[in-house]
């Protein structure tokens, strides 16, 4: 029984890749989460320049829906700072995959210009941020853009290119079908829910930014819905990469089974002791193979198209 | 097995109950919670939200029953907002977060801090006298000056009633010894036999010295500090912006206290901390 | 302290309304529902011919995230049958809202003429359902749809006209705001998000139509973010109508916050004592008035837009 | 105080480990449950679900631990599909849903019904036995035939051991008295004087005629009757597919088991179910 699955021309030693945002600030939490059993992991969201990102609140658990709500807005360094702790994990032999935004076309190409000579795993463009101004949702959900952006990073690097997809559409095979014809390699989706919560007593918006996004056990049934999509409308012409609300084990079959090729895991690892999480959820994923008699990970990948 | 669940909730809304000046730019909060929750163990702390301003760690500095109390000093428009709040007022709280000091028994207790690093020192101490073992403990407490000491009556009483020693030190010499606790502490240790613990919260730098003083004594058999001088986003784990390099430990969950062989470990320990934008910056 | 409120020209005698599809399919069950104490009720979506709906399964719980996954797809016996019930329940004396839909404007037009004599409390144009293959979504996601619709149908009736939006869609305020140019009275959000349950033993998505709709506690963050959208935009221009995961009093008040006149209430009522939950959502509401001494529902209306 | 949460799961995959032929298009399965579920009460049903086919309310015929016991009778499609099924695969079962049958204490059990009614009768009957009262059992099933009698060696048997009586009858004559088990039902109310209770669960017509007879003797203090003859999605209280007017009751969470109060309500009953499009249509 082999874990081992491959995005496109990649090869990871397992499904399971940390999601951007999550514990990917620095080199030494990426290369923590790695070393406890991941089979990649994706640093956090770098723009063109340093990001305070929103005020706190920005972060909160909705333990209710086993669920969190953030507004992050892509604090961040920015690239030049970031290099550093990217170059210290493909030092260390970490597969790291870098995700990158920008408000518009020229910023993507600023930062990609800036990183495309590290030997990085694979290039995540995030069209998909809820929480911030400019950019974020609005240039994932415009096919064109989408198109442009992508195209145009095509043809500044080589390595592979993911796209981030936004579920806060109308359509999102239309924006995917934009981003395979622009050259990605494989498609990530779903980034966060538009959301908000409102404290009653207080009487406002509890984040500071007010608007956030939603992540967590309550939107897997979104997220299986649109890897399930993506899937069946391109089949294997593009590797799936699935995200959102992961919690267990069984959750990585489902999103195995719905298309995915790998999966990404956000909030369930932000948690006391992340380790364990990833122990038990290799341990779920062996123990079903072993159930199912099934030999590699790609005997499942959409196994539930039938 | 996966039985892991998100440790938290969204902010729960508690009253402030009472208030008063601790010292200069310091005030006390008594805050009640209207929902139970289960008691915080010293070095634990939560994130208080001042809504509509900012949400931002505090330490834990008592708590009976459902009411909380806190320790908060100025330091910019957050922790302002929070002063000028009043009696009656709303505040958010969600916790309790982080992992607490974890006193051996059959040693001497030296603990040291300034500034709002007193706050879980002081639940360190109630914690600690209300253990059955009759073991010595020490309070190093400093301050620019006098009116800068935090819990100075609160000690002091302690000290009087015997309960333990309060040695209180100012850079200005308005109050106990002139000049820093460390000396004080170092005074103590060289004259002491007994195997100690330190357990520190207060300025980086300063834990740092105290660092490197406890290292030089063999009876020194842990010393644990808590790490305050970190941002903070989400509180428990998720966001990474507090962690530490290389271990990629984050002050929230892992820490904020760690013991000798773990500070070791933490290169950035009085050398970086990380700001908003996760960049790193000379402490 | 009174807990009427208003939606428009429309006074209820309290804000809990029963959303469509939820004891929706008999005039004797929307009785009881609204004698349990709601104020109003909705039926199930009528269209102009009995639709069998999808193949079961096409409703289970998520217990997990306190959701239900749906796909009944519209069964319902056709406006010419409903009508019965519809009579009923206005001879009883029930403020009843007609949930309406059609697979096009000429769907639309065709219930609206067979039931517009009667004296209903509103029109509820579903233009949101996931659940069925043509209409459905696609109606709702176009503006311009939904305008023309919408317009006609003000032509054919004055009865007040709601207009249910989905949040499957890049920018719901699109959406709405050619709902209100069209002439609705009223803007309900949300219905459900799309979304789908693998078995992974079965390896099958389990609800026989596949795909389904997301309703119940785990999309009320999604829910609040756009009725507190809708309000930002339109202010008092035009009445709210908050639905999504309500399933505590607190939930209702955090509703009529972000900007709802009214709110509808429809997974967290399908238990076995739904009288029960009535009457706790509204022994809160009246808590929390009372703490906060607020004398009336319209006090609470948009209070946390500051 | 809102504690009432959604009173179920999605369907729970169990795997077929036993199966036999009960009656002539009746097959009974013994189902294994991987996970902990709390016993079924009589009258109780599961939503049985084909995966890739369909998913219909099955009663409940008998439970022990993990281990479920159904009886299947060919309808259309989705029974078919079951029947088809052999050992080893798996079905997916959410449940256990609606209110049980409750037995009073000190009265004539006399249980009556034909088809697949006899499922939960078969729980009821067992259930009776094991209760510290001796009261006496009567059990009525009728058929068509003798081999669309289900249970038939189950109730024979018991009848043998003089735990109860079985009154057993066929259209045909083929088995026990020639007729309806209603005339037999009637026949016994004639001559017995104890107080009695009617359960019965069977088409509904049939439910029509037994409590008309009930109604017209004053020993039969109540009659709880099993509604089976309507169409479920959600099996817990959702959709209201599955309701009776002018009630409103929902037969899966207020039902399925009604006592004579509420069936004397309940117009719908033995003239009108709903159909898929939520149409009414005459029984
Ligand atoms: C574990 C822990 C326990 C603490 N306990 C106490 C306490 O008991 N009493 C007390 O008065 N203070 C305590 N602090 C410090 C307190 O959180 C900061 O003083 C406060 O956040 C300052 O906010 P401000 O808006 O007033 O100041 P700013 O002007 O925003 O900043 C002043 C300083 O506080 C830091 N800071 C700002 N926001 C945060 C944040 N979200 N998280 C961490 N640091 C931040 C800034 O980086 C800067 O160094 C604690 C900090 C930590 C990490
Ligand atoms: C509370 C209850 C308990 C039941 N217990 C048993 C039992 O123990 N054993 C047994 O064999 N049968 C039982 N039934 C009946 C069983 O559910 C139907 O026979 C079955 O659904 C028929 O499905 P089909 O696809 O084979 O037939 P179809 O050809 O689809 O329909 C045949 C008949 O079954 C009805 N039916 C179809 N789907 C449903 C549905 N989802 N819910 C209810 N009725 C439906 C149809 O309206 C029609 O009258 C029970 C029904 C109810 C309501
Ligand atoms: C605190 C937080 C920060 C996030 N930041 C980013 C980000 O910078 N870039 C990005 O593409 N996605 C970001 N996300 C989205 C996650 O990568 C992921 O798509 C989403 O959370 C769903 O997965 P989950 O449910 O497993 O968390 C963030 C999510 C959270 C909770
Ligand atoms: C079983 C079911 C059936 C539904 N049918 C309809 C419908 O016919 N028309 C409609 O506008 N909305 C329908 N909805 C959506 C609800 O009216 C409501 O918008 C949604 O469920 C969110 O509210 P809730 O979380 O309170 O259930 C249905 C929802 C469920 C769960
Ligand atoms: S504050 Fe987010 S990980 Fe520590
Ligand atoms: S089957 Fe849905 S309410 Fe009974």
């Amino acid at each position: 029984m082999e874990l081992e699955t491959t995005v496109g021309s990649i090869k990871l030693r397992n499904p399971l890749i940390l999601s951007s945002g999550i514990l990917g600030t620095s080199y030494s939490t990426l290369q923590r989460i790695y070393e406890a059993g991941m089979g990649a992991v994706v640093t956090k969201s770098i723009g063109p320049r340093a990001r305070k990102g929103n005020p706190n609140p920005s972060i909160f658990a909705l333990q209710e829906i086993k669920s969190v709500i953030n507004s992050v807005g892509l604090a961040n360094p920015g690239y030049k700072v970031f290099r550093e702790d990217i170059e210290k994990l493909i030092e260390n032999k970490i597969p790291t995959i870098a995700s990158v935004f920008g408000e518009n076309e020229t910023e993507f190409v600023e930062v990609l210009e800036g990183l495309k000579d590290l030997h990085i795993l694979a290039f995540e463009l995030n069209l998909s941020c809820p929480n911030i101004e400019k950019g974020g949702t609005q240039i994932g959900t415009n096919p064109e853009t989408v198109f442009n952006i992508v195209k145009k990073i095509r043809s500044i690097t080589s390595s592979p290119i993911w796209v981030k997809l936004t579920p806060n559409v109308n359509n999102i095979i239309d924006i995917a079908e934009a981003a395979v014809k622009g050259g990605c390699d494989a498609l990530v989706a779903i980034n966060t829910l538009k959301a908000m919560v409102i404290d009653i007593d207080a009487q406002i918006p509890i984040l500071g930014y007010k608007r956030g996004g939603l992540s967590g056990a309550a939107i897997k049934p979104i997220g299986i819905r649109y890897v399930y999509d993506l899937f069946e409308n391109f089949g294997e012409k593009i590797p799936i990469v699935g995200v959102g609300g992961i919690s267990r084990g069984e959750d990585i079959i489902e999103y195995l089974l719905a298309g995915a090729n790998a999966v990404q895991i956000g909030t369930a690892l932000g948690v006391a002791y992340p380790e364990n999480m990833i122990k038990f959820f290799q341990m779920r994923i062996k123990k079903y193979m072993k159930e199912h008699t099934i030999e590699k990970i790609s005997e499942l990948v959409g196994g539930a198209h039938k | 097995m996966t039985k892991q669940t998100l440790p938290n909730t969204k902010p729960i809304m508690g009253r402030i109950i009472k208030k008063w000046e601790e010292c200069e730019d310091t005030f006390g909060f008594l805050i009640d919670i209207p929902v139970k929750v289960k008691g915080a163990k010293p070095g634990q702390f939560i994130m208080l939200w001042i809504p509509g301003v900012d949400e931002y760690p505090i330490g834990i500095a008592d708590f009976e029953n459902n009411v909380l109390e806190i320790g908060v000093s100025k330091m910019g428009v957050g922790t302002e907002a929070m002063i000028n709040k009043n009696i009656g007022d709303l505040v958010g709280i969600r916790g309790f977060y982080g992992k607490p000091f974890q006193p051996p028994n059959k040693v001497n207790h030296l603990i040291i801090g300034g500034g709002f690093g007193m706050t879980p020192l002081k639940l360190l101490t109630t914690y600690l006298l209300l253990r059955e073992e009759k073991e010595e403990i020490h309070i190093f407490e400093g301050a620019r000056s006098k009116n800068r000491l935090m819990y100075l009556d609160w000690f002091q009483n302690l000290h009087d009633q015997k309960k333990l020693v309060f040695h209180v030190s100012t850079d200005d010499g308005s109050y106990g010894y002139k000049g820093f606790p460390t000396v004080d502490l170092e005074d103590f240790l060289q004259k002491s036999e007994t195997p100690s613990v330190i357990y520190a919260a207060g300025p980086e730098r300063m834990m740092k010295v105290i660092f490197d003083i406890g290292k030089k004594y063999q009876k020194v058999i842990d010393m644990q500090m808590s790490f305050a001088d970190r941002y903070m986003r989400c509180g428990f784990g998720l966001c990474s912006y507090c962690a530490v390099d290389p271990t990629g430990w984050r002050i929230c969950v892992d820490g904020p206290i760690f013991n000798a062989k773990q500070i070791e470990q933490i290169e950035d320990f009085g050398n970086y901390r990380r700001i908003e934008t996760g960049e790193k910056q000379r402490i």
